[in-house]
């Protein structure tokens, strides 16, 4: 197809964990100079193949050639040396250092007198800035910025090694428009410098934009390799989930906005909710079987009002009332008691409990509520964990596997099926297609319909501005930490209203406390 | 781009300097001083340069111990190992100097069976899975079995030995009575220069940062490339030669040696790591900050003897102590959070 | 057929061999041998009829189990929540110096057991709320009630080794620690009956899981609704009252406490017995079955170095030498290294044809 | 608690007292509160101001420690009651340059450099070889025959086990056969745990006499003796005379109780004060030892008299 000769050729790869073949005789091919697309739906073994290629697993039967040359790299420190860079699925960078440290850990700049700080700290600037991010300090902790700006740093780290392959799982999961440009933009300078690029992402938007060549998995079997521009989306997701497109359930329309009746009393009714230095005070109130969509820029303050709502943070201003009772959220045990849920954006930090199985996983908020003397009994716990495995289509489809184990798709899934159980009224979902594949996205927001049609009120939190217009009743439009505006989402308003408020509103930040 | 990212993250304002890392082991500089003026307000004795320079000269080893148990740590492990270390190091060291061998190569015999038992620990460690609380436990039950079966007789060393030139006391002032005296040794010296060495190797090598990167996350360590195998065989060679470098300034300094030398050391070092504001879970911390907790470890004993607690009471006494300067700690590092 | 039921075979030895407990339990056996080689009737039982038990070695050696089984299920809790307790030794010599003080000063036997029992639960929630409330580290909070604990030892007896051996009416507590039950030694049989308890509740109510969510990822489980600080509190508590008991059974067995010596270093071996069962110190999954294997295996090795006359001096080595043994025939590393060696050289002739 | 202050030139507290430092072990039960209770209070009663500093787990450093502070406080006299045998000679050295006298009790340190040893002005306490020679002289006499036994130490290491041992061999006779020597680390508990061990082992053997280091093994050994039935049959020998060891003495669980007299307070006072007084003192002040048996245990027992 091409006469370029490859960098990276993975030729019959298999991996097999401990009851499963994640990979099974798949091929990989990266030529230098072009952007290659790995796709596949949650669990087809992208990741896996990722880390196979840069040692982090060992494969159990195949070969690898990087450079025409057989490697078997035990760790990414080899890969790396022999010119991989790669930036994970999960963000894996170090919280107790700051950023510009780790941009640069292991590549510092060294002086006369070890590392030359000062140095250091100008390349990692340098570094940063390339990603868009010239306004974070070196120095900020890297703990103090939100996990999207984190991704950004975890690509710039990549760009320190002067690779000859670039690895990005998913990199564009929690990065809003704007991000997503720039991030195109290095990739393709970086691309026209002759570097290979393997990119991976659930975007079709984005592959068709960016990419030049893709290899489809599914179920951790190699399906075909073919040039993007020759494959058509249809036939790439007829690829992909194994079944013709058309049978993909889409919910193409908006949602019929929801009118509340006069009279009607909200679920959830907060004035002034607010923590300083986090959110300013917020108005806000959330009928049954409504869907209240949250949407702003990235560290607008969506999460964190998010938090709030479930008692995550403590409010340090507002009342807070519930079906017309004033409430003390003080701590997520009290919402949940109060059927207040919150799925949250980090998964791998504040989601999953990695080691326990799938099915604690999902039992164990309804556990807590009932409290630790009252076990739930077999047969209903059975019965829970049968219903959210088959409705969420969790793969693999054996709850008894620790959690840690599933693809990230997957744990996403579980982590909805576990508030679920809890039979919220009030169910508020961070980010909760992040990461999830075409088909999930579509069966995420059916759900959330489904829901809201039986009288569940939903936040619904997303960078995705399609998805919060398209499924929302109200939009609250959140900027620097101050709620500025909301809109009745009516067939009048679309993403550009949106952006449009967002860029003309100007928020008195001389109201920060 | 620019501009949706420009109002991410605000410029950090300009003054505030002092990581927020950085509190615990502030707080360790100023309840340190407080304790020696609390000491020289009611015992007048604590400002003597005598008393100053016996805190220095008598706890040089636990200033080493501090660095070396600073580098397990920092990654969330630990050694325990490091007072047997001590103990065989001392043993075979006395008993090779009875023997006749030239002290030069004694000192370079010692320091290298604490490097044999921080290889084997970081053997057990990286290559067979063992925790390091459990790797340097069974080493530090090794190391003072070898200890005890090479001899559990008082060694003391034999006359005109080179040993004595590390406990040799430079007198810097001179005042007619002892008390006044300012007075250090080379163990000071060798002290201070490991002190230099811990802050070099942690802030001003990469092997220094990658120590801080596994007591973040090991796991994101490794992903980002880092040599973290290599570098956990560093942190306990270091920790245990270190160790045994300790062991050369105690042995001589009081001259002689036993196997039962340096039980709880491992405890004192962890107290003084601790009290200096390193996390013990790792990722956080200086070495600066142990040697401060050494020094206020080391003047928590004589403070209670001037206090007259009685003798049950003392390790409660300590114990509370140690208790009342974590929770100020805690206290303090609350309220920069809330900041 | 018969190629599908060796493999099933293979499947079971493999799993066998990376279970923790196996090798445990292999370990145990390894040394029963080897005492029975050194004396040839070390498995003999015999009746005594002074005592109205068995006796023989394994009794005594079952005997000294029933602390270190005690301490250990304590140990394997707060473990499990990615904690330490170091100061279990310290609070048997408490709560032992609390009972025989009480007793040789007249209170009546149940009473000073209760008033021992109480104070090892009072420092356990001290240490609870210490960790839980305060939030302060959990090895130095510990340590400092291990230092603490050996001062209150020493306060509630004047710095003396309180002897109630004579004392009437001592009679329930001496049984706890040397009586029988059936024939088998009494202590023992108590320390078992309570770890099943401690199990049944850990594994029978949802406990237990808790408790490893909490050690696995506290924020997250903090965001399910769990109190984590409960929790934490909840584990300490337990290992501070499980330490009583088995203060009293160390006591109880000579009706007299040793303000230094009683329960000195058994911390280590509480941790040791907990990593032996196969439960991670960095926290998460627990195993009490395992924790109890464990603390019989160090009853064991003592044993071992008794029977074996092996010298004061040579005892830490000898117990560094087997703990070493048992943790690195744990390691996967082991248990793997067949099916690595195949799968290495499969790859290599792999990349061989490929290069050719 | 906190009234005295050194500051004064002399190191005489405010009320004029002489300060005196005790460099001491620290509670450990038996003979040490025994010896360190009596240490104090005869200081008090002789109208010293008695500075104590205990160190934990036997650590010399902590020792070292306090005895530097003590030299930098300008006490008038330092009492040092060592872990450890050696390792003394820069500390003496310092005490001989500030005329601060030292009083060595219980153990006798070794120094080497001449500049120290100025300092050390008198030894004080009974002597640990006698006490083993006693235990020996027993088993001699009781065995005449030869007999089977075991020894249990204390701690490997401990000159005080070694001078007890090294009496015990000195004195003891051919004909007496020692199975083994285990360590039971000076506690009752681990003393009744080896010696049911050693006991099962050398059944065959019919041991008959158990020479215990300590008081506290002694018990523990007595108690695994009476569970395995041979209480009566095997002799026990312990050394250092506490109450309770007299005590099991008079009931027969216990054969021979050799005194390691910890009662040598006002002898220690009393040097102290000839001393400061610029008499001349003794260099080695030998405290007499008794030895018991069950007759004159129980003589001692019943007048009262012993203090602890
Ligand atoms: N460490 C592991 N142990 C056992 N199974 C694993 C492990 N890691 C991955 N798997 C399994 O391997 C399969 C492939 O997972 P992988 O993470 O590669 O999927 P993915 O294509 O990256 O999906 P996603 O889009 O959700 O990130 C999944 O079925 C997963 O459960
Ligand atoms: N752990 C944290 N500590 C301190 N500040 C934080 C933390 N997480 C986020 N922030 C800051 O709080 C602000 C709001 O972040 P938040 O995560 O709520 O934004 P968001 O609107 O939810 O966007 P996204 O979730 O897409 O990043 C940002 O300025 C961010 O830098
Ligand atoms: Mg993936
Ligand atoms: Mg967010």
């Amino acid at each position: 197809m091409t006469d370029k000769t490859p960098i990276v050729v993975m030729k019959g790869i298999t991996i097999e964990f401990p009851g499963v073949k994640a990979l099974d005789g798949v091929d990989l091919t990266l030529y230098p100079g072009e952007v290659h697309a790995l796709m596949g739906e949650n669990g087809a073994g992208k990741s896996t193949m990722i880390k196979a290629l840069t040692g982090v697993y060992k494969i159990n039967a195949g070969t690898i050639l990087v450079d025409g040359k057989p490697q078997q790299f035990n760790g990414t420190l080899d890969a790396q040396n022999a010119g991989i860079a790669t930036v994970y699925q999960e963000v894996n960078l170090c919280t107790n250092l700051s950023v510009g440290e780790n941009v640069m850990l292991g590549h510092e700049k060294r002086g006369p007198f070890g590392i030359d700080w000062k140095k250091t700290h100008e390349a990692a600037k340098t570094y940063l800035a390339q990603m868009g991010l010239e306004a974070i300090d070196p120095h900020t902790p890297l703990s103090s910025i939100s996990i999207a700006m984190q991704q950004l740093v975890a690509i710039a780290r990549a760009m320190v090694i002067n690779a000859k392959v670039l690895i990005l799982d998913e990199p564009t999961s929690s990065l809003d428009a704007n991000e997503v440009q720039d991030l195109f933009k290095i990739m393709r300078k970086v691309r026209d410098s002759g570097v290979a690029i393997l990119f991976v992402s659930h975007f079709l938007d984005q592959i068709y934009e960016i990419t030049d060549r893709l290899t489809i998995l599914r179920n951790g079997k190699f399906i075909k390799e073919v040039m993007t521009k020759d494959t058509p989306r249809d036939e790439l997701i007829g690829m992909m989930i194994g079944k013709s497109a058309a049978e993909l359930s889409q919910i193409g329309a908006k949602k019929a906005r929801r009118e509340i009746k006069s009279g009607e009393k909200p679920i959830v009714d907060v004035k002034g909710l607010g923590k300083k230095g986090t959110i300013n005070p917020v108005d806000l109130d959330i009928y049954s079987g409504e869907v209240v969509g949250f949407a702003g820029l990235l560290g607008s303050g969506r999460t964190e009002l998010g938090r709030l709502l479930f008692g995550a943070d403590k409010p340090d201003s507002g009342t807070y009332e519930l079906n017309g009772k004033q409430v003390n959220i003080s701590d997520p045990y009290t919402a949940l008691k109060n059927k207040i849920a919150y799925s949250t954006e980090n998964r791998r930090d504040e989601g999953i409990i990695g080691d326990l199985t799938v099915r604690q996983n999902m039992l164990i908020a309804l556990q807590a509520t009932r409290g630790m003397f009252k076990p739930i009994p077999k047969k209903e716990a059975d019965a829970i964990v049968d219903k959210y495995m088959k409705e969420l289509n969790v793969r693999p489809a054996d709850p008894d596997r620790p959690i840690k184990n599933l693809s990230g798709g997957n744990q996403q899934k579980v982590l909805i099926g576990r508030w679920l159980a809890t039979h919220p009224e009030l169910l508020i979902l961070d980010e909760p297609t992040r990461g999830i594949d075409i088909g999930a996205k579509a069966e995420i927001q059916q759900v959330v319909l489904d829901l809201a049609a039986k009288g569940m009120g939903v936040v619904f939190i997303s960078s995705e501005l399609e998805e919060v217009v398209r499924l929302s009743d109200d939009i609250e439009v959140l900027k620097d930490r101050h709620k500025i505006a909301e809109i009745e989402n009516d067939d009048t308003v679309s993403q550009a209203t949106i952006v449009e408020t967002i860029a003309n509103t100007n928020v008195n930040t001389g109201k920060e406390a | 781009m620019t501009t949706a990212t420009a109002n991410k993250v605000k410029a950090p304002k300009k003054g505030f300097k002092i990581d927020r890392q950085m509190i615990p082991t502030l707080a360790a500089v100023v309840i340190f001083i407080l304790m020696i003026i609390m000491g020289q307000a009611m015992f007048g004795t604590y400002l003597r340069l005598g008393f100053v320079s016996s805190l220095f000269i008598d706890h040089a080893y636990l200033i080493i111990l501090a660095v070396a148990m600073t580098l397990p740590i920092l990654t969330g492990g630990i050694d325990l190992s490091v007072g047997a270390i001590v103990a065989i190091t001392a043993v075979v060291g006395l008993k090779l100097a009875n023997a006749g061998v030239p002290s030069v190569l004694v000192m370079i015999i010692m320091l290298l069976i604490g490097a044999v038992f921080g290889l084997l620990a970081g053997t057990l460690i990286e290559e067979f899975n063992m925790q390091p609380f459990i790797a340097t436990l069974s080493t530090m039950f090794l190391a003072r079995g070898l200890a005890s079966i090479i001899s559990t007789d008082s060694l003391t060393f034999p006359d005109g030995n080179n040993f004595n030139i590390i406990s040799a006391e430079i007198k810097i002032i001179d005042r007619p009575k002892i008390s006044h005296d300012l007075t250090i040794n080379v163990g000071v010296i060798i002290a201070l220069l490991v002190v230099v060495f811990g802050y070099i190797l942690l802030h001003h090598t990469r092997t220094g940062r990658t120590i801080y990167a596994i007591g973040g996350s090991r796991s994101s360590a490794e992903l980002m490339g880092l040599p973290v195998k290599r570098t956990q065989y560093i942190i306990y060679l270091t920790s245990a030669t270190l160790a045994a470098l300790a062991s050369i300034v105690y042995t001589a300094n009081i001259g002689s040696a036993k196997n039962t030398v340096g039980v709880g050391w491992e405890l004192d070092a962890v107290a003084s790591v601790v009290i200096g504001g390193t996390i013990i879970t790792g990722g956080f911390g200086y070495v600066l900050g142990s040697v401060l907790g050494a020094l206020v470890r080391s003047i928590l004993d004589p403070l209670t003897t001037d206090l007259g607690v009685p003798a049950e009471w003392t390790t409660i006494v300590i114990g509370l102590m140690i208790l009342v300067f974590v929770v100020l700690q805690r206290a303090v590092m609350a309220v920069g959070e809330k900041k | 057929m018969a190629e599908k039921a060796k493999e099933e075979g293979n499947a079971l030895v493999k799993k066998l061999l990376s279970n923790n407990l196996t090798w445990s339990v292999l370990a145990f056996i390894l040394l029963v041998i080897v005492c029975t080689i050194f004396q040839h009737d070390f498995l003999a039982l015999s009746w005594n009829d002074n005592t109205g038990g068995l006796a023989g070695p394994l009794i005594t050696m079952l005997q000294e189990s029933a602390r270190y089984l005690m301490i250990a299920t304590g140990m394997t809790l707060v473990i499990s929540t990615a904690g330490i307790d170091l100061s279990v030794g310290s609070v048997m010599a408490v709560a032992g110096a609390a009972a025989m003080q009480t007793l040789s000063h007249g209170t009546n036997v149940w009473v000073s057991i209760l008033i021992a029992l109480a104070v090892g639960l009072a420092i356990g929630c001290i240490n609870g709320a210490l960790v839980s409330l305060l939030g302060l580290q959990p090895f130095i909070t510990t340590l400092i009630m291990m230092l603490a604990g050996r001062g209150m030892a020493k306060v509630i007896t004047s710095g003396q080794n309180t002897d109630a051996s004579a004392v009437a009416g001592n009679e329930p507590l001496k049984w706890l620690a040397n009586g029988f039950i059936l024939g088998i030694p009494a202590n023992f049989v108590i320390a078992l009956v309570i770890v099943i308890l401690v199990g049944l509740l850990c594994r029978k109510t949802a406990m237990g899981m808790m408790i490893e969510a909490v050690g696995i990822n506290q924020e997250a489980s903090r965001m399910t609704g769990i109190k984590p600080r409960k929790i934490l509190f909840l584990v300490y508590a337990i290992s501070g009252f499980l330490a009583a008991i088995a203060g009293l059974f160390a006591t109880a067995s000579v009706m007299r406490v040793d303000v230094v010596k009683t329960g000195q270093d058994l911390e280590m071996y509480a941790i040791l017995a907990v990593v032996i069962g196969g439960t991670s110190l960095l926290g998460g999954k627990f195993s009490l079955a395992g924790s109890a294997v464990g603390a019989v295996i160090i009853a064991m090795i003592r044993k071992t170095i008794i029977t074996l006359g092996i010298n004061a001096e040579a005892t830490p080595a000898f117990f560094a030498i087997v703990v070493i043994v048992i943790c690195v025939m744990q390691a996967p590393k082991i248990h793997n290294l067949g099916a690595e060696m195949k799968r290495k050289r499969a790859l290599k002739a792999q990349a061989k044809a490929v290069a050719a | 608690a906190c009234g005295s202050s050194n500051s004064g030139d002399g190191g005489s507290s405010d009320s004029g007292k002489k300060v005196v430092g005790f460099v001491a072990v620290g509670p450990e039960g038996g003979f040490r509160t025994a010896n360190e209770d009596d240490i104090k209070a005869a200081f008090k009663d002789a109208g010293f101001d008695l500075q104590y500093s205990p160190t934990q787990n036997n650590d010399q450093q902590k020792q070292i420690q306090a005895f530097n502070k003590f030299v930098n406080d300008e006490v008038d006299a330092i009492i040092l009651s060592s872990t450890e045998d050696s390792g003394w000679d820069d500390s003496l050295k310092k005490a001989a340059e500030a005329e601060i006298p030292v009083f060595t009790v219980d153990r006798n340190v070794e120094v080497k450099d001449s500049e120290a040893k100025k300092a050390i002005v008198s030894h004080i306490g009974p002597s640990n070889e006698w006490a083993g020679q006693q235990a020996a002289e027993f088993v001699n006499k009781s065995f005449p025959d030869g007999a089977n036994g075991f020894i249990l130490e204390g701690p490997a290491g401990l000159s005080v086990v070694k001078d007890r041992g090294t009496g015990w061999s000195d004195k003891v006779a051919s004909n007496i056969k020692v199975l083994e020597s285990q360590s039971a680390n000076w506690s009752t508990d681990e003393a009744k745990t080896v010696t049911a061990g050693l006991l099962d082992k050398y059944k065959s053997e019919n041991p008959q006499f158990i020479f215990a280091q300590n008081d506290e093994m002694g018990l523990g050994a007595a108690q695994a003796v009476d569970a395995a039935g041979l209480k009566g049959k095997v002799k026990i020998i312990t050394i250092d005379g506490t109450k309770n060891a007299l005590q099991a003495l008079v009931d027969g669980d216990l054969s021979f109780v050799i005194e390691y007299n910890p009662i040598f307070g006002k002898e220690t006072a009393q040097a102290v004060k000839d001393y400061l007084d610029g008499k001349t003192v003794e260099k080695d002040i030998q405290i007499e030892s008794k030895t018991f048996d069950a007759a004159s245990a129980k003589e001692a027992l019943d007048n009262g008299s012993r203090a602890y």
